[in-house]
C-alpha cells in the first residue's frame, strides 16, 4: 500500500465534468434492433393455419382455434396461432419453423396489463399497434429447420426408356424414402383434400419408422388400390402441402408407393385379416376398375358376398386399359386385385351386363347392385373430317394397347388434347413409332396455354423430354382430308381465349394464325363418357339425371333405391375420387343392410 | 490412441468392461461397481486424472439400473475419461468418494436427493438440498411425470384450447361422410 | 472459557469430529444471509454459526432457482431444448447454447460451418466480458464501493446493445443454435463493437484507479480468502479461481476448442490466490477478451454460411451415445454431459456449473473463520451464480 | 417444523434459563385488516399522489427477470428521477417486483417478505413465467399463476421484460394508484384464508406462521 493507493481513487471526480449518459426518455427513444424478437406478427392471408408453430412451442403457449372470417378451405385449416404471452419464450422457433413465412416478429417489446388473460391473442387478428412494425426478427433466408427440397425420385433417362414400356420410376430406396418422410410436419392439412381422406401423416411417419406393415395397415384402412395409386394418383394432397409454400411438396405419393414396394404380397394379406362370417347377403357390383373394386373389396371384408361383373377379360378398368404399362405396370395393378379377389370377390370376366346378363336379373338377385362402369367412350370433336378412319378415339388406342392387339403406328401424328390422356396417347404412340419406324413424329395440340395444362406438369416435362412436339393454345379446326381420301393431318387456329365472362367453354381464336400439322393419323383425347346404354331404356327413364349422368345421393345411392353407382361413370376421371367413392357406397350399401336387419 | 493404451494397460487390473471412444480426448469405459473406488484412486494419483470433473446418474428405467457417471480430467494430457458404474435401480447404493474429492460429497448429496441413490458415510447426505419439503418420488427418476405432478399441484391459466387441423378440416369440409 | 485472541480454536470438537457447537450455551448465534440478494447474483442463502464477529460454520442453501431443467429437457426435443438451456445463466447464458450445441451436433454427427465458429466464439467472448463487469460492481459493492457497480453496469448495457443488435435480445440471445449460429454479424457491427470497447476499456482504467489502487479495498481484500493450491483438485477449483493461485487451469488452452486455436493469447494468473489477486485476474481477463474480439473480428471469414441444414427437427433422432463438452466461461469450466438412447429426446442432460463446487464445498471451507463483515465479499469472490448450481 | 421455531428452554448469557416459543414470541397473531379510505377524496387522492410518486421496490429478485432491474438502478436508465428506488428491507418497501418464475422454496420466502411489507404495497408480476408459468409450465418446482398466492396488480410481457418495459409498467402502476385502483393489500386481506389454502397445497413444509408480520 501507498499514498497512491489513498489519491488514486479520487481521479473518480473527473466524471464531475463528464457528459451524463443518462436516456432522456427510455420509453420512448429506445426502438427495439432491427433484428429484435418482439411480439408476434401473422400475415393472415399467407397463414395455412397447419399448426407447425404449435408444434414445434415448447413451452405450449400456442393454440390453434377458428378465426372468423376465415373458413377451412383446401391447403388452409382456417384455424389461426394464439399465442399465450403467459408462456411465451420469444425464442422465435415458431418463426423459424413457420410454413410459409406468414408469422414474423416485431421490435416492439412494451405490454403491460392488469388483466393477465389478455396476454392471449391472435397475432394477425387481435389488431396491435405493432403489427405494421418494420424492424424485428426475420427468420434467416435460408430455412433451416425443415429441409426444404424433395428428394429426387430415381428414374429411367429418356433414353433408356422411350424405346419400351418399362415402368420409368424406379421407386425410392429406404434411405431416401426416409429422408423424403422426414421433410413432413405431420400438419394434417392433406387429408382434407385427398378424396379417399387417407391417413397421410400417419402413413409417412410409419415410413420414418421404418414400419412398413403398421404402414399397409394405414393405407388399406381407407384405399385397396396402394400400387395403383402410389405410381398414377393425382396427388391432389401435393397441393395442399405445407411444405409446398417454401420448398417442394412432400412426395406424398411415392412414399405410398414406397410403403407397399417394401411389404411382400403373403404379408399384406395377413396384414388385412379375413372377412368377417358370412351375412347372406349379396351384392352385384358392374365393372371392376377402382371404385367397384373398392366397394367389393370393403364389403366382402364385412361378410357379404360381392360379385363383380367386368366386361373385359381382366380386372382394373381404366387402370388397366387406360393408363399406359410404362407408368402402371400391369404386374403392380395385379397385386392390388389379388389382394381384392382374397377377401372373397368374385370376379366374372367377359360379362358385359346388358349383353351377356340383364340388368333386371341382377335387381332380382341381389340385395343390393352397383353401378360401376367408368368412362370407356371416347368423346369426339366433331370437327369437319372426325370421322375418317384414321381420326381414332385415345381411349380406343389405349385399350388396344393394353389387350396386346397389333397396332399399325403411323409415320406422323397429332393428338388433340392438353390432359393426362393425351400425354399417355402420346408417348404410347412414340414408343410404338420408334418399335416400328425408328424415329418418334407426334404433335399435341392443347387449347390451354402452357400455363394452364390439364396435365400434371411431371408427364410434360417427361413428354417434352420423349420428344413429343407439345403446342399448346391451338384450336382444332379440321382434319385435313387429300382427294383420294388420305388424311394428312389436323388444321388449328391460335386459342385466344377459352371460356367467356360468364365461364363458360366458348373459345375464341385468331383465324390469322393457321397451321396445319403434318399426320397419318390424328387422336382424339379430348374427354370420355360413360357407356350407359346398358341400363336399357326401362331403367334409364326412370332413373334421374343430371347433366348427362345418372343422379346420386351423397352415399352414391341412385333414385332406385337397389342401384347405386360410383367412379367416373358420375364423378369424372380420377383414380382417387374412384377409390373415395367406393368406400361411400360400401358404407352406404351395408348400412342399409344394417337398418334390413333391425328390421327383421 | 492413447486412451485406448491406457484402457489396455487398465483392463487386466480393474477387470474393465466396455470402452468406448467418444473423441481422441475423451472415453468412457464400463467398471463394477465394487472396483471404482480403487479405480478412482489409481487413475487420481498414478494416471494424473486429477480433477473430478462431474458424478451424476442416469437412469435406464427399461433395464432397471441407475448408470453413475464419474468424469475425469487429466489436464496435463488434456484427457478426459468417464467411468461408467452400473447399479440396481432397488435401494440403490454406492461408495461414496469424498474421502478422494471433497466436492464429491456435493454431488453425492444432490444424487441421493434426486434420484434416491444412497452414498452410506457421505457428509450431510440427508440434508435438504435443492428441494424443500419434497414428498413425491426422487423427481429425475424417470418414472417422475414432472407434467402430471405440475397439473396436480399447481393450476394453469383457464381460457386454453386448441384444435387440430386436420380434425378441424374434417369437421368443416367432409364431417358428414 | 477466558478470551482466547487465537479465533481458529473455535470451535472445538466433539470425540466424534464433529463441531461442538451447542447455540443453547449463548456463545453461538445464528446468522443468515440470504436468500434474497446475499451479495451476488441470484438467490442463495447462507447459514452462518458465528462467534463474535467471526464465523465458525457456514452452510451454503441453494435450490431457490431450481427449475428441474434437467428433467424439463427430458421432455423436449432436441430443437426445443435449445430456447430453455440459456435460463440455466442469466449473467453469461452463451455458453449454455454453446456446450448444448457442440454436445448435439457431436452425437448427431453434424459439421458446423466456418463462420458460425468464429460467430460463437465472437459471442461467448462478449459474454464473458458482461459477466466480468457484473462481477466487478458486485465485488467493489461487497466491500461498499457502489460506483464501480455503476460504471461497470452502463458499458455492460453498451455491450448489451451490442448483443441485441447481433443475436435480437439483451439477456437470454439464444442464438448459438445446434447447427450453427442464428445469422451473420450485422452490417458495420466491427465499427459499433470496437467503440464499445474502447468505452469498456476506459472505464476499466478508472475501475484500475479507484478500485483496485484503493487503499480501502487492498486492506480488505489482500491476503483474505486465500484458497491453497492444493485445494484445487480436491474441490474441482477452474477459472479464475484456479488461475489466481499460480495454476494457468484454462480449457481455451488447456483443451482447445472453437476457432482458440487461432487467436494468439496466454492465459491471465496471479499468485496470492486471495481476494484481490481473484478480482485482478478477472480485470485482466476482462482485457484479454476486448483483445480476443478484436481479434476475431479482424480474422473471422466475411461471409459464408451460418448453419448446417438440419432433419427435420420436429422429429430429429440423435442415436444411442453420450459425451460431455466444456467450455472456460467467466468462472471456470462450464460443460454439459449429454446422454442419448436413440429416441427424439435427451436420456439425461447434466450441466456442470463451476459455481457448483465453488460456493458450496469449496466456500463453506473458506468461510470458517472469516469475519462477518468478509463473508459477502468472499462469495462474490468466488463467482457465484447460483442458478448453475441447482439448475 | 424446524428446530429452531419449536418451543424450547433457552439460558441467557447470564446463566437464567428462560422459555421461548418462536411462534408467538416473535410474530404478531393478529391477522391483515382491509384499510379503506379514511380522509375526504380530496386527501385520498393527494396520497394516493404521493404513494405513487415514491415507489419503493423490494430488493429481493427472485428469478432472471432480476438481471434487468439492475440496469434501472445506474445512470443510463436511471429509474430514481421515476421516484423508484430499490430498499434492502421489506419494511422500507411498498413494491414487491416477481421478476419470474418462483420455485415453491422462493414462494415461501416471498409469502414471508409480502406479509411483512407495510400497506399499501403492490405486486407487479414481471413475464411469462408469472402469468401463465412461462416456460416452465411443465416444471414440478414453480409455480404456474402468481395470483393464486399473491394479489398481483400489474404484468409486464416479455421474456424477461426490458428495463424500458418495466419502466413502463411501473408507470402504469402509478397510473392505478392514483386511481385508488391498486388495492392488492386488501385483496390479500379480504381473500386471506384463500390465499393461504392455495400456498399452503404447494408449501409442503408449512413452518411458520400463517401471518409474517
Amino acid at each position: 500500500m501507498s499514498i497512491r493507493d489513498v489519491l488514486s481513487p479520487f481521479t473518480a471526480w473527473k466524471n464531475l465534468f463528464r457528459d451524463p449518459v443518462t436516456i432522456a426518455d427510455p420509453l420512448n427513444e429506445r426502438p427495439g434492433a432491427a433484428r429484435y424478437r418482439g411480439f408476434h406478427k401473422n400475415d393472415m392471408d399467407k397463414c395455412i393455419g397447419c399448426g407447425t408453430c404449435e408444434t414445434i412451442c415448447q413451452n405450449g403457449a400456442i393454440d390453434m382455434l377458428p378465426v372468423s372470417g376465415v373458413p377451412a378451405k383446401l391447403g388452409d385449416s382456417g384455424l389461426r396461432p394464439r399465442i399465450d404471452y403467459g408462456r411465451c419464450c420469444w425464442c422465435a422457433l415458431c418463426v423459424d419453423v413457420c410454413m410459409t413465412g406468414s408469422l414474423t416478429m416485431s421490435n416492439e417489446y412494451k405490454w403491460v396489463e392488469s388483466n393477465p388473460d389478455l396476454f392471449r391473442f391472435t397475432p394477425g387478428v387481435d389488431k396491435k399497434h405493432w403489427d405494421n412494425a418494420e424492424l424485428g426478427y426475420q427468420r434467416h433466408a435460408e430455412k433451416h429447420l425443415t429441409p426444404g427440397e424433395r428428394v429426387e425420385m430415381p428414374e429411367l433417362e429418356p433414353a433408356a426408356r422411350i424405346g419400351s414400356f418399362t415402368e420409368i420410376v424406379d421407386g425410392y430406396s429406404i434411405e431416401q424414402a426416409k429422408l423424403e418422410a422426414d421433410r413432413c410436419v405431420s400438419c394434417g392439412l392433406c387429408i382434407a383434400t385427398c378424396p379417399a381422406h387417407m391417413a397421410i401423416p400417419d402413413y409417412i411417419k410409419a415410413v420414418r419408422d421404418g414400419d412398413y406393415e403398421r404402414g399397409v395397415q394405414l393405407l388399406y384402412e381407407t384405399n385397396p388400390f396402394s400400387q395403383v395409386c402410389g405410381r398414377v394418383c393425382t396427388h391432389r394432397c401435393e397441393d395442399s402441402c405445407a411444405a409446398r409454400h417454401e420448398g417442394d411438396p412432400i412426395a406424398i405419393r411415392w412414399l405410398k408407393r414406397h410403403i407397399i414396394d417394401q411389404v411382400p404380397q403373403e404379408k399384406v394379406l395377413e396384414l388385412i385379416g379375413k372377412p368377417a362370417a358370412p351375412t347372406g347377403k349379396k351384392v352385384a357390383i358392374i365393372g371392376a376398375g377402382p371404385a367397384g373394386l373398392t366397394a367389393a373389396f370393403d364389403l366382402a371384408r364385412k361378410g357379404h358376398a360381392v360379385t363383380v361383373f367386368e366386361a373385359q377379360a381382366a380386372a382394373g378398368g381404366m387402370t388397366r386399359y387406360g393408363i399406359p404399362e410404362y407408368r402402371l405396370p400391369y404386374d403392380a395393378l395385379d397385386k392390388d386385385i389379388a389382394v381384392i379377389t382374397a377377401m372373397g370377390v368374385d370376379i366374372q370376366y367377359n360379362q358385359r351386363v346388358g349383353t351377356d346378363i340383364a340388368m333386371q336379373q341382377l335387381q332380382s338377385d341381389y340385395d343390393a347392385v352397383m353401378l360401376a362402369i367408368g368412362l370407356h367412350q371416347g368423346r369426339s370433336t366433331r370437327i369437319p373430317g372426325s370421322d375418317h378412319p384414321q381420326v381414332r378415339k385415345a381411349v380406343d388406342l389405349l385399350r388396344q394397347i393394353t389387350t396386346g392387339e397389333k397396332i399399325e403406328a403411323p409415320k406422323s401424328m397429332v393428338v388433340i388434347g392438353g390432359g393426362n390422356v393425351a400425354m399417355d396417347i402420346a408417348r404410347s404412340m412414340a414408343r410404338l413409332q420408334l418399335q416400328q419406324h425408328g424415329e418418334i413424329r407426334v404433335t399435341l395440340t392443347a387449347l390451354e396455354d402452357k400455363a394452364h395444362f390439364l396435365a400434371d406438369p411431371v408427364e410434360i416435362k417427361e413428354s417434352l423430354e420423349e420428344q413429343i412436339n407439345i403446342l399448346d393454345s391451338r384450336g382444332p379446326q379440321a382434319c385435313v382430308i387429300d382427294d383420294s381420301g388420305k388424311l394428312l393431318g389436323l388444321k388449328t387456329w391460335k386459342v385466344l381465349s377459352i371460356f367467356d365472362a360468364e365461364r363458360r367453354f366458348a373459345p375464341q381464336y385468331d383465324e390469322s394464325d393457321e397451321q396445319i400439322h403434318e399426320g397419318e393419323m390424328v387422336v382424339e383425347a379430348i374427354g370420355q363418357m360413360a357407356d350407359v346404354s346398358l341400363l336399357g331404356n326401362e331403367l334409364t327413364e326412370k332413373l334421374e339425371w343430371n347433366r348427362g349422368r345418372i343422379q346420386i345421393d351423397s352415399n352414391g345411392r341412385t333414385s332406385e333405391n337397389w342401384l347405386w353407382s360410383a367412379g367416373d361413370c358420375v364423378k369424372g376421371p380420377d383414380v382417387i375420387n374412384a377409390v373415395a367413392d367406393g368406400h361411400r357406397v360400401a358404407i352406404s350399401i351395408d348400412s342399409v343392410f344394417t337398418q334390413q336387419e333391425a328390421k327383421s | 490412441m492413447v486412451m485406448q493404451a491406457l484402457y489396455d494397460t487398465l483392463k487386466p487390473r480393474f477387470l474393465l468392461g466396455e470402452f468406448t471412444k467418444q473423441r481422441d480426448d475423451l472415453a468412457f469405459i464400463t467398471v463394477e461397481a465394487v472396483r471404482l473406488h480403487a479405480l478412482l484412486r489409481h487413475l487420481r494419483d498414478q494416471e494424473g486424472f486429477t480433477h473430478l470433473v462431474l458424478l451424476t446418474a442416469v437412469d435406464w428405467l427399461e433395464d432397471g439400473q441407475f448408470q453413475l457417471t464419474y468424469l475425469l480430467n487429466n489436464r496435463a494430457k488434456r484427457q478426459d475419461v468417464g467411468l461408467r458404474v452400473l447399479i440396481a435401480r432397488d435401494n440403490a447404493t454406492m461408495e461414496s468418494i469424498h474421502d478422494l474429492w471433497a466436492a464429491a460429497a456435493t454431488y453425492q448429496r444432490e444424487l441421493r436427493e434426486m434420484f434416491g441413490i444412497d452414498f452410506p458415510d457421505s457428509p450431510r447426505l440427508h440434508e435438504d438440498f435443492i428441494l424443500e419439503g419434497w414428498q413425491d418420488i426422487p423427481p429425475y427418476r424417470r418414472d417422475f411425470d414432472t407434467l402430471k405432478y405440475a397439473q396436480e399441484n399447481y393450476r394453469d391459466r383457464p381460457g386454453r384450447e386448441t384444435r387440430d387441423p386436420a380434425q378441424h378440416m374434417k369437421q368443416q369440409l367432409y364431417g358428414e361422410d | 472459557m477466558a478470551y482466547q485472541p487465537d479465533r481458529s480454536q473455535y470451535p472445538q470438537k466433539k470425540a466424534d469430529g464433529t463441531l461442538d457447537i451447542d447455540l443453547a450455551s449463548g456463545k453461538y448465534l445464528k446468522l443468515w444471509q440470504g436468500p434474497q440478494h446475499p451479495g451476488i447474483t441470484g438467490n442463495m442463502a447462507i447459514e452462518l454459526t458465528v462467534c463474535g464477529d467471526e464465523v465458525v460454520e457456514g452452510k451454503t442453501h441453494v435450490g431457490y432457482l431450481h427449475r428441474g431443467f434437467e428433467k424439463l429437457m427430458e421432455r423436449r426435443t432436441f430443437m426445443q431444448c435449445f430456447p430453455i438451456v440459456c435460463r440455466i445463466c442469466v449473467p453469461e447464458p452463451d455458453f449454455n447454447e454453446y456446450c448444448y450445441a457442440a454436445a448435439v451436433e457431436e452425437l448427431a454427427g453434424l459439421e458446423v460451418p466456418e463462420l458460425a465458429h468464429w460467430i460463437r466464439t465472437l459471442i461467448l467472448e462478449m459474454g464473458r466480458i458482461n459477466s466480468y463487469l457484473m462481477y466487478l460492481g458486485g465485488q467493489a459493492g461487497a466491500f461498499g464501493q457502489g460506483v464501480i457497480g455503476q460504471w461497470t453496469t452502463y458499458v455492460r448495457d453498451l455491450m448489451l446493445d451490442r448483443f441485441e443488435e447481433l443475436t435480437g435480445a439483451r439477456i437470454y440471445h439464444m442464438f448459438i443454435i445446434p447447427g450453427g449460429v442464428r445469422d451473420n454479424l450485422p452490417e458495420g457491427f466491427a465499427a459499433r463493437m470496437e467503440t464499445t470497447l474502447q468505452e469498456i476499456e476506459s472505464t476499466l482504467g478508472d475501475v484500475e484507479r479507484v478500485m483496485f489502487h484503493n487503499a480501502v479495498f487492498k486492506k480488505r481484500a489482500v491476503g483474505v480468502g486465500i484458497i491453497a493450491p492444493e485445494l484445487l483438485d480436491s474441490y474441482g477449483i477452474t477459472g479464475p479461481n484456479a488461475r489466481a493461485a499460480g495454476v494457468a487451469k484454462d480449457v481455451r488452452k488447456d483443451q482447445p476448442y472453437l476457432v482458440y486455436p487461432e487467436l494468439d493469447f496466454e492465459a491471465v494468473t496471479g499468485k496470492d490466490s486471495d481476494i484481490y489477486t481473484r478480482a485482478d485476474v478477472r480485470r485482466r481477463d476482462l482485457l484479454l477478451s476486448i483483445d480476443l474480439i478484436r481479434q476475431i473480428l479482424v480474422k473471422m471469414p466475411k461471409s459464408g454460411a451460418v448453419m448446417t441444414k438440419l432433419p427435420n427437427v420436429l422429429h430429429w433422432k440423435i442415436p444411442r451415445g453420450e459425451t460431455y463438452i466444456r467450455g472456460e466461461c467467466s468462472r471456470g469450466e462450464y460443460g454439459y454431459y449429454l446422454v442419448t438412447d436413440g429416441s427424439g429426446y435427451p436420456r439425461r442432460v447434466n450441466v456442470r456449473g463451476p459455481s457448483y463446487t465453488h460456493s458450496i464445498a469449496l466456500f463453506e471451507r473458506l468461510v470458517v473463520n472469516a469475519n462477518i463483515s468478509d463473508v459477502a465479499a468472499l462469495l462474490v469472490s468466488l463467482h457465484t451464480y447460483p442458478p448453475e448450481i441447482e439448475r | 417444523m424446524k428446530e429452531e421455531l419449536l418451543k424450547r428452554m433457552v439460558k441467557g448469557p447470564d446463566g437464567v434459563e428462560f422459555e421461548v416459543e418462536p411462534l408467538r414470541d416473535y410474530y404478531c397473531e393478529a391477522g391483515p385488516t382491509v384499510q379503506t379510505p379514511a380522509y375526504t377524496a380530496i386527501i385520498e387522492k393527494l396520497f394516493n399522489w404521493a404513494r405513487s410518486e415514491s415507489i419503493w421496490i423490494l430488493g429481493f429478485g427472485t428469478g432472471c427477470g432480476a438481471i434487468e432491474m439492475r440496469p434501472l438502478m445506474t445512470p443510463r436508465f436511471d429509474a430514481y428521477r421515476y421516484g423508484i428506488q430499490w430498499r434492502p428491507t421489506p419494511r422500507q418497501a411498498n413494491l414487491f417486483v416477481i421478476s419470474g418464475y418462483l420455485s415453491t422454496k422462493t414462494l415461501k420466502r416471498v409469502i414471508r417478505s409480502y406479509e411483512q411489507m407495510q400497506s399499501p404495497k403492490y405486486v407487479v408480476g414481471l413475464g411469462s413465467c408469472t402469468i401463465n408459468g412461462g416456460m416452465y409450465w411443465d416444471s414440478y418446482n414453480t409455480i404456474k399463476r402468481l395470483d393464486d398466492y399473491l394479489p398481483v396488480d400489474l404484468y409486464i410481457a416479455g421474456c424477461m421484460p426490458r428495463p424500458e418495459a418495466l419502466l413502463a409498467g411501473f408507470e402504469d402502476l402509478k397510473k392505478l394508484i392514483r386511481a385508488g385502483k391498486a388495492e392488492g393489500a386488501n385483496q390479500y386481506a379480504e381473500n386471506f384464508e384463500w390465499y393461504k389454502a392455495n400456498q399452503k397445497s404447494v408449501i409442503h413444509d408449512w413452518d411458520m406462521p400463517d401471518y409474517n408480520w
